[in-house]
């Protein structure tokens, strides 16, 4: 079990209906590598192995359903001995007794789906104890790489902030009042896309005003809600920059009920690549939607095949996400979750 | 037998005490705690909207009124069945989980026709109440308790159906609930109006109303009095878990897509503060119908002003604390000592 | 402590006083303009009508209310309680009306609930707590396991409960609102010795009581109120009992004389030959042991026993409030199956029960509420209640029982106890029964309220109802029963009726059913 | 002995009233006399009846060992037991509370901002990292107790409104949740959190022993006893001139500082002040009291029934994660039908001793 996964090279064209696969950032291969022996691990053979996969939500949302099915199936197609999958139902000390039992039940490698960047440090203390690898996907933990965890494979939250502020301001011309709709307090992933989107709409187009930043919970209903407060307080709003696609779907029933044009008079960019956003993107009620792939599996084994080949596994796997607009979302819609 | 009534000895006495004035002395009503308890909450009401009306652009409007309307609609058919419930000495704290159930439940059944679906989504949350009622009634279990097991499984049996996925509704029927007017009043509106009439109509002038509050002010005595208490527990908890249901379908429609894992979530805590708010003591033996609108009501001009100012959430929160606090303040019992 | 010149009783200098005191609640003056002394040593009586306002001025005495008007002095001093805490820190205790302990703790804690022994670690010593509250109890001639929960014991014993927690402090000032109206005759005798101990010590003591004798028997002073105002004091020596009646119902003496004190009339009912209800062999474990018994239209039963013989068990029973685990209860004929509290209405059966704070009026809602609550399904058409047929029963009844109150809409749990238990009677009459199961009707009521009470049961009785009559009021029961059958530890002993219903032998066969003392509470030691 | 109570009456009663006088009990013929000898049987239903969640607690262990071999490591013992042991701690506060006949839905919420300010406090080392959570969450709880002791307020709709006071302050101390402040690794503090003490995790040791203080107090002192006279009757309390408000007062400050020991506890095992944390804590604390024994009404409880009802939510969840992959929707009936059979299969256990 050496040498390249396929899924690994499959960064292919964007755009056709097998393309949900994640590529890796050819640049990001930043950090000293890590390798078996750097982090001290037993040899082991996939096949005969426990896979632990401890998931932070439950999977009630397009991105956290897709994941959980990526990592089964990949583990099917690896034919590892057995997958324990476990679900923290967003509590971070469950998370870290998720963790802890399965290292009770044997497991042999861990892929963890952090709930939040800090407060993983005993479930990794317990790991390392075991010299069990732990490799974290879709959320950067504060932690040491290579030593209490192996590396980390995901996105960057700030960058997709970025992304979503050029986005914005090229729908709206970089003039105009902008909303945004925050996801849950508290949250890595609210902070990072909000700082990215608020730095880079400073720094490239001061015209660009941010007049209200409301929570909506990451949930398509209180999105909603916000969104139909705004229009009447602030009817000179252009835009809206919603952290998830639900608030983001959201507020285009809020402003279609309002008797606005979604994607015309309100622009709207949204953070996920749910097939729901990218369907009301070809529709034209959306201006962007900057892509989270939640798809990890396939990498994520490919990962762990490689360390224990003795390859060195670099401690960011930064993966490409793509960027849907009005033009490509069509024929995209396959590649969407 | 001889001894007549007239011959009693006392039968002389001088008649009761003319009844005394409704308040009873000589306080101005602006210094009679009894009358803050009384209007309290509505002369919080009055404040908050005349704070707007002063302070935030374009508050007084039609659209806006109508916006803050829409969307307490739901909360206060919730909150009026918990009013009920809480007319008992009870608490149901798995109405959240019964919103979710009836929005999981309508994509299912829309195939066979709105009607089905709708009354099949009403029949859960009545399944709901059923099962809260009989562990409160039969089994005798603490109310809390008793619904906490639901408030935990239900959303999960909500999302099991749905098989964690939110989906889109295209009923056009479903979806005018949603969205009609009748002269200019959205149905929800009509719909939340119309109930609160008729559990006003309940309390005050039917036997199961006055039995609930008979109930929830001495149950030892109600059962001696051959009240059918069990049965008018289960009927209590039923009618909360139908409304429930139904405040579910409503925001559905709104919402147009059923979204079982984030439907409801708090909505327990939201309708137990717009109860309590609304001057219905949680000790049980009293509902304030008018008081109960009245408090969902203020909860939402609160939500609506902090939004419309654009208060982080930090200091949204702090000022929901420090109102709610306020409101119980004015409003509470004072004890004749 | 007390001052000890005070040699002759109630002669001291007054340890306690109340001066102008007033008190208002929404719609009542419960205190107008009432000053009273207390003297060390002496035994003062406080009587009037219920609502007269003693267990206000009371409350007002002991921190409890603060009085809208007036001043308290304590030994001469001005004192403001703003917690009863505080008049109890100043030397007064006090046993409020309703027995007022935590039914769910044990009778060890409750005596020492705030003054528990402590070991050396300073941690409470509940074996030393246990031996000292049996010690205590001992000598009020109550034997129960301190270490049982309150609740598990009868009214009775917990008011001797809470009567040993009164005492046992050192207080200077010792203040009983009805003690004696859930007592046995025996341990009334047992409190009236803990009385004269009091007063040898030099504690003043306040005591209310509807009962005349024992006023005559321990009191030096009396104090009525009558609608909340101060009317008499005075030593109650040389006072004429008929004068005393008068005071506080406010009446003419030649009228009171007249009418005679008990309500009862003196010739007894013409019964009907075959019972409305029969009672066969109910038994419960632990309670009940076999009772049976037949009620005939138009008889008034009475129910004797001591405390915890098993008298409310039955009524209760027979109400559909407590499950048998055999027996057979038949009314008019019929055998009910299941007997529930909506059966037995149904059967005709009312009960008016024994605890009416607990178990009869719900206190938040007005007097209208609570006099339909058992009648509502009748008052209403297809679940809708009539307020017009709700409204003319309650008048008419609040007229008949003369129920005082400022209006049906004021709240029962405002009312004295004496209109409370008459709005509990409303209730039950207004179901028109056939059978009216009376658990301590007259308990608490004042002498006014009794007789009518008393006479209104006669009248019932006359009109063909079946009454069976529970009360500790040896009195009251040979007055009014006409036939009566006695139960001991849940199983019937004897029967009088006819002409053998007579005080003596009443009281022969109660001795000889009386186990010494207090069985039933002799608990499992656990 | 600061209770002395009269000689006399004791005395005079016993000598002047000879029919007063006790008789054996052997000569009551009565009914009940039956019910003074407990059987064998009766003595152990007592028994099972009076710790009805140890029972349970046990026959889930043992069920659940047999089934799952690695459910009976002593790993995972240690993990599931360090990991109640904040629960426990917030539970233990919550169950003093709920035996007053109150409630305290603030926990969650002041466990979380305990955690936050202990790690910002940790920076100054463990003396701040403890103090200053102590503090302002005391503060909180004594606001919760004012409320409710002084004001009169209900305690359900005062500490809901604490709950979101506290996770406003704490959004607001960390700029609405960005800033995650870090406890020094290697610090004092942070072994507080992460240390062991012959291979039991000091987190668990110090719930241990403050449940061995919290029995203490609700049993063997004036305070605790107080605190069941207040909850089996407020009215009652208050005429037997307990100090009502002042013990209500006193033990909602308990419970906040409960919660934020808790969570400083928490911060120093996590290294960070995460603020996610603490949503629906409050429930799972209530939810374990109530398990435990404790009446939600008041008047009735013990500590170490709450320790139960904290280890079996702790073990049912442990016991779903080993029944393997249970998709999460499918985990939430599991606990919501565990729970119905817990405190259904309590209820019986509990009816059975009362009509007894
Ligand atoms: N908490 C209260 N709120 C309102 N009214 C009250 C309250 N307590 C007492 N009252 C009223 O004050 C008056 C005096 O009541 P109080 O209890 O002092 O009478 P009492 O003389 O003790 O009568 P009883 O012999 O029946 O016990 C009554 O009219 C009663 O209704
Ligand atoms: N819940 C209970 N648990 C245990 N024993 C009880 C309970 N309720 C009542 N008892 C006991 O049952 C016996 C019968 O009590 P009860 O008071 O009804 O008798 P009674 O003849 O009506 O006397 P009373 O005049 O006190 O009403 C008493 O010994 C009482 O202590
Ligand atoms: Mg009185
Ligand atoms: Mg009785």
């Amino acid at each position: 079990a050496s040498g390249c996964s396929k899924s690994e090279t499959a960064d292919t064209s964007k755009g056709d209906a097998a393309a949900g696969a994640q590529a890796t950032q050819p640049a990001d291969t930043s950090g000293k590598g890590c390798t078996l022996e750097t982090y001290g691990a037993p040899k082991l053979d996939l096949k005969n192995a426990v896979v632990g996969f401890s998931q932070s939500e439950k999977e009630a949302n397009p991105f956290r359903i897709a994941e959980t099915q990526s990592i089964k199936d990949e583990a099917a197609k690896a034919g590892v001995k057995k997958l324990l999958t476990t679900n923290a139902q967003s509590q971070l000390p469950k998370q870290i007794s998720d963790i802890q039992d399965m290292l009770a039940q044997g497991a042999d490698f861990l892929i963890v789906a952090p709930l939040n960047s800090d407060g993983l440090e005993p479930a990794f203390k317990a790991a390392a104890a075991k010299k069990v690898p732990v490799l974290t996907v879709d959320r950067k933990v504060n932690a040491e790489a290579c030593k209490d965890y192996l590396s980390f494979l995901g996105s960057d939250f700030v960058e997709q902030g970025k992304r979503a502020a050029d986005a914005m301001i090229e729908a709206t011309g970089g003039k105009g009042q902008v909303a945004i709709l925050l996801g849950a307090s508290g949250n890595n992933v609210t902070t990072d896309r909000t700082k990215g989107f608020v730095d880079r709409v400073k720094e490239k187009a001061p015209d660009l005003k941010i007049v209200a930043q409301q929570t909506g919970e990451f949930a398509r209903d209180k999105g909603q809600q916000v969104m139909e407060q705004l229009i009447q307080s602030k009817p000179g709003i252009t835009g809206v920059y919603a952290e998830n696609d639900e608030m983001g779907l959201g507020a285009i029933t809020a402003l279609k009920a309002n008797g606005k044009k979604p994607g015309d008079d309100v622009k709207i960019v949204s953070v996920d690549g749910t097939r729901n956003a990218v369907q009301a993107l070809a529709k034209g009620e959306m201006n962007a939607v900057i892509e989270s792939n939640p798809r990890f599996g396939p990498l994520a084994f490919a990962t762990a095949k490689k360390f224990y080949a003795g390859e060195s596994i670099p401690e960011n796997v930064l993966i490409t996400d793509r960027e849907y607009d009005q033009d490509n979302a069509e024929k995209s819609l396959g590649g969407a979750y | 037998m001889t001894p007549a009534p007239a011959t009693v000895p006392g039968a002389a006495a001088p008649a009761p005490a003319p009844p005394a004035p409704a308040a009873g002395s000589a306080r101005p009503w602006y210094r009679d705690p009894a009358w803050y308890q009384a209007y309290g909450v509505y002369v919080a009401v009055g404040a908050l909207l005349l704070f707007n009306a002063l302070f935030t652009d374009r508050f007084l409007t039609t659209d806006n009124l109508t916006t803050q309307l829409v969307q307490v609609a739901p909360i206060v058919i919730v909150a009026l069945g918990m009013a009920l419930v809480i007319g008992t000495e009870g608490v149901d704290l798995s109405v959240g989980s019964a919103m979710a159930l009836a929005a999981a439940l309508l994509p299912l059944y829309l195939g066979y026709g709105l009607v089905p679906a709708l009354v099949l989504a009403l029949l859960a949350g009545a399944v709901t109440g059923l099962v809260n009622g009989v562990l409160v009634s039969v089994v005798g279990l603490q109310p809390i308790v008793a619904t906490l097991a639901l408030f935990v499984g239900g959303r999960g049996l909500a999302l099991v159906l749905a098989d964690g996925q939110l989906k889109q509704i295209i009923n056009p029927d479903l979806l005018s609930l949603g969205t009609a007017s009748l002269l200019g009043v959205p149905v929800v509106v009509l719909i939340a109006a119309g109930l609160a009439l008729a559990v006003a109509f309940l309390v005050a002038r039917t036997t199961f109303g006055r039995q609930i509050v008979a109930i929830g002010g001495n149950r030892k005595a109600a059962v001696l009095a051959g009240l059918p208490v069990k049965r008018v527990l289960t009927g209590v908890y039923v009618l909360c878990g139908t409304f429930a249901a139904l405040a579910g379908i409503l925001a559905t429609a709104r919402l147009t897509a059923s979204d079982p894992s984030s439907l409801g979530t708090l909505m327990e805590l939201s309708a137990i503060t717009a109860v309590v708010v609304g001057g219905t003591p949680l000790s049980g033996g009293s509902v304030r119908v008018l008081g109960t609108v009245a408090g969902a009501v203020l909860m939402q001009l609160l939500r609506a002003t902090l939004v419309k100012h654009d208060l982080p959430d930090s200091t949204a929160q702090i000022a929901q604390a420090a109102i709610i606090v306020a409101a119980v303040y004015v409003a509470r019992e004072r004890r004749s000592r | 402590m007390a001052p000890p010149e005070a040699a002759t009783p109630g002669a001291g200098p007054p340890v306690l006083e109340a001066l102008g005191v007033g008190k208002r609640f929404p719609g009542v003056v419960a205190l107008d303009d009432v000053s009273f002394g207390l003297r060390a040593g002496e035994v003062h009586a406080l009587v009037g009508e219920n609502g007269a306002g003693k267990s206000t001025l009371i409350k007002v005495l002991t921190g409890v209310h603060r009085p809208d008007a007036g001043e308290l002095r304590l030994a001469g001093e001005p004192v403001r309680f703003q917690r009863p805490f505080e008049a109890q820190q100043a030397g007064i205790s006090t046993i409020y009306q309703e027995v007022n302990l935590v039914p769910l703790m044990s009778v060890a804690r409750n005596i020492f609930l705030g003054r528990e022994p402590r070991n050396r670690l300073r941690l409470i010593d509940f074996p030393r707590m246990n031996r000292e509250a049996a010690d205590l109890l001992d000598g009020f001639g109550v034997r129960v396991d301190p270490r049982r929960p309150l609740h598990t014991l009868g009214l009775g014993t917990q008011q001797m409960v809470a009567l040993a927690r009164a005492v046992s402090v050192q207080a200077r000032v010792v203040v009983m609102d009805e003690p004696t109206s859930s007592l046995e005759p025996r341990e009334v005798e047992t409190l009236f010795r803990v009385i004269e101990e009091l007063r040898a010590r030099d504690v003043a003591v306040v005591y209310v009581s509807h009962r005349m004798d024992e006023l005559y028997r321990i009191c030096d002073r009396v104090t009525v109120l009558r609608d909340g105002r101060h009317i008499h004091t005075g030593p109650l020596e040389g006072l004429e009992r008929m004068r005393l009646v008068s005071m506080m119902l406010g009446r003419d003496m030649a009228e009171v004389r007249r009418d005679g004190v008990t309500g009862f009339a003196a010739d007894g009912h013409d019964a009907a030959r075959t019972p409305v209800l029969t009672a066969d062999g109910l038994t419960r474990r632990h309670q009940l042991d076999g009772v049976s018994l037949a009620l005939h239209a138009g008889e008034v039963l009475g129910l004797g026993g001591l405390l915890g013989s098993g008298r409310s068990e039955t009524a209760k029973a027979l109400a559909g409030g407590l499950a048998l685990d055999s027996g057979e209860v038949t009314v008019a004929g019929k055998v009910l199956r299941r007997i529930t509290p909506a059966a037995a209405i149904d059967a005709g059966i009312s009960m008016l029960p024994e605890d009416r704070k607990a178990e009869g009026i719900v206190p938040g809602l007005s007097v209208r509420e609570n006099i339909v609550l058992a009648a509502l399904p009748r008052l209403s058409r297809a679940g809708i209640v009539s307020r017009a047929r709700q409204d003319r029963v309650v008048e008419i009844f609040m007229k008949r029982l003369r129920i005082k109150a400022s209006s049906p809409e004021q709240k029962v749990g405002e009312l004295s106890g004496g209109n409370q238990q008459k709005v509990l009677l409303a209730r039950w009459l207004c179901l028109e029964p056939r059978v009216l199961l009376l658990d301590e009707p007259t308990r608490g009521i004042d002498v006014g309220a009794k007789a009518e009470v008393q006479g209104l049961i006669d009248e019932l009785a006359g009109e063909g109802l079946a009454v069976l009559l529970i009360s500790s009021d040896i009195e009251e029961l040979i007055e009014g029963a006409d036939r009566i059958v006695v139960l001991r530890s849940g199983a019937p002993a004897g029967e009088l009726a006819g002409d053998a219903v007579t005080e003596p032998a009443l009281l022969e066969v109660l001795a000889d059913s009386a186990p010494t003392p207090r069985p039933a509470e002799e608990a499992a030691p656990r | 002995m600061n209770a002395p109570r009269p000689a006399e009456p004791t005395a005079a009663s016993a000598t002047a009233d000879p029919k007063a006088a006790p008789a054996p009990l052997s000569a009551t013929p009565s009914v009940r006399a039956e019910t003074e000898e407990p059987s064998g049987r009766e003595r152990l239903l007592g028994l099972v009846q009076r710790q009805g969640v140890l029972a349970v607690l046990l026959a889930v262990i043992l069920v659940a060992s047999l089934l799952y071999p690695s459910f009976a490591s002593l790993d995972n013992a240690r993990g599931v037991t360090v990991q109640a042991s904040f629960l426990a701690i917030v539970a233990l506060g919550m169950t003093l509370v709920i035996i007053t006949g109150g409630i305290d839905l603030s926990v969650g919420s002041v466990f979380a901002l305990g955690g936050v300010l202990a790690a910002w406090a940790s920076q100054w080392g463990l003396l701040p990292a403890l103090l200053v959570p102590l503090l302002v969450c005391g503060a909180i709880g004594l606001v919760n107790g004012l409320l409710i002791g002084r004001a009169g307020l209900a305690p359900f709709i005062v500490t809901l409104a604490t709950l979101l006071g506290a996770r406003g302050l704490l959004l607001a101390f960390t700029d609405e949740g960005a800033t995650t402040y870090l406890v020094p690794k290697g610090s004092a503090f942070a072994w507080l959190g992460g240390g062991t003490v012959w291979g039991f995790g000091i987190p668990l040791l110090i719930a241990l022993a403050l449940f061995g203080l919290g029995g203490l107090l609700l049993q063997r002192t004036s305070f605790g006893q107080g605190l069941f006279a207040v909850g089996g009757s407020s009215d009652a309390a208050t005429l037997m001139g307990l100090p009502v408000a002042r013990t209500k007062v006193l033990v909602y400050t308990l419970s906040g500082l409960l919660a934020g020991l808790a969570g400083a506890l928490n911060a120093a095992r996590l290294t960070s002040g995460v603020t996610i944390l603490g949503v629906g804590m409050e429930l799972d604390a209530i939810s374990a009291v109530v398990i435990g024994g404790t009446l939600l009404i008041g008047g009735a409880g013990s500590v170490s029934g709450t320790l139960w009802g904290v280890l079996l939510l702790a073990v049912i969840q442990n016991l779903i994660n080993q029944i393997g992959s249970l998709n999460s929707s499918y985990q939430s009936v599991v606990s919501g039908g565990f729970l119905v059979v817990v405190v259904v299969a309590q209820r019986y256990l509990a009816r059975g001793r009362r009509s007894t």
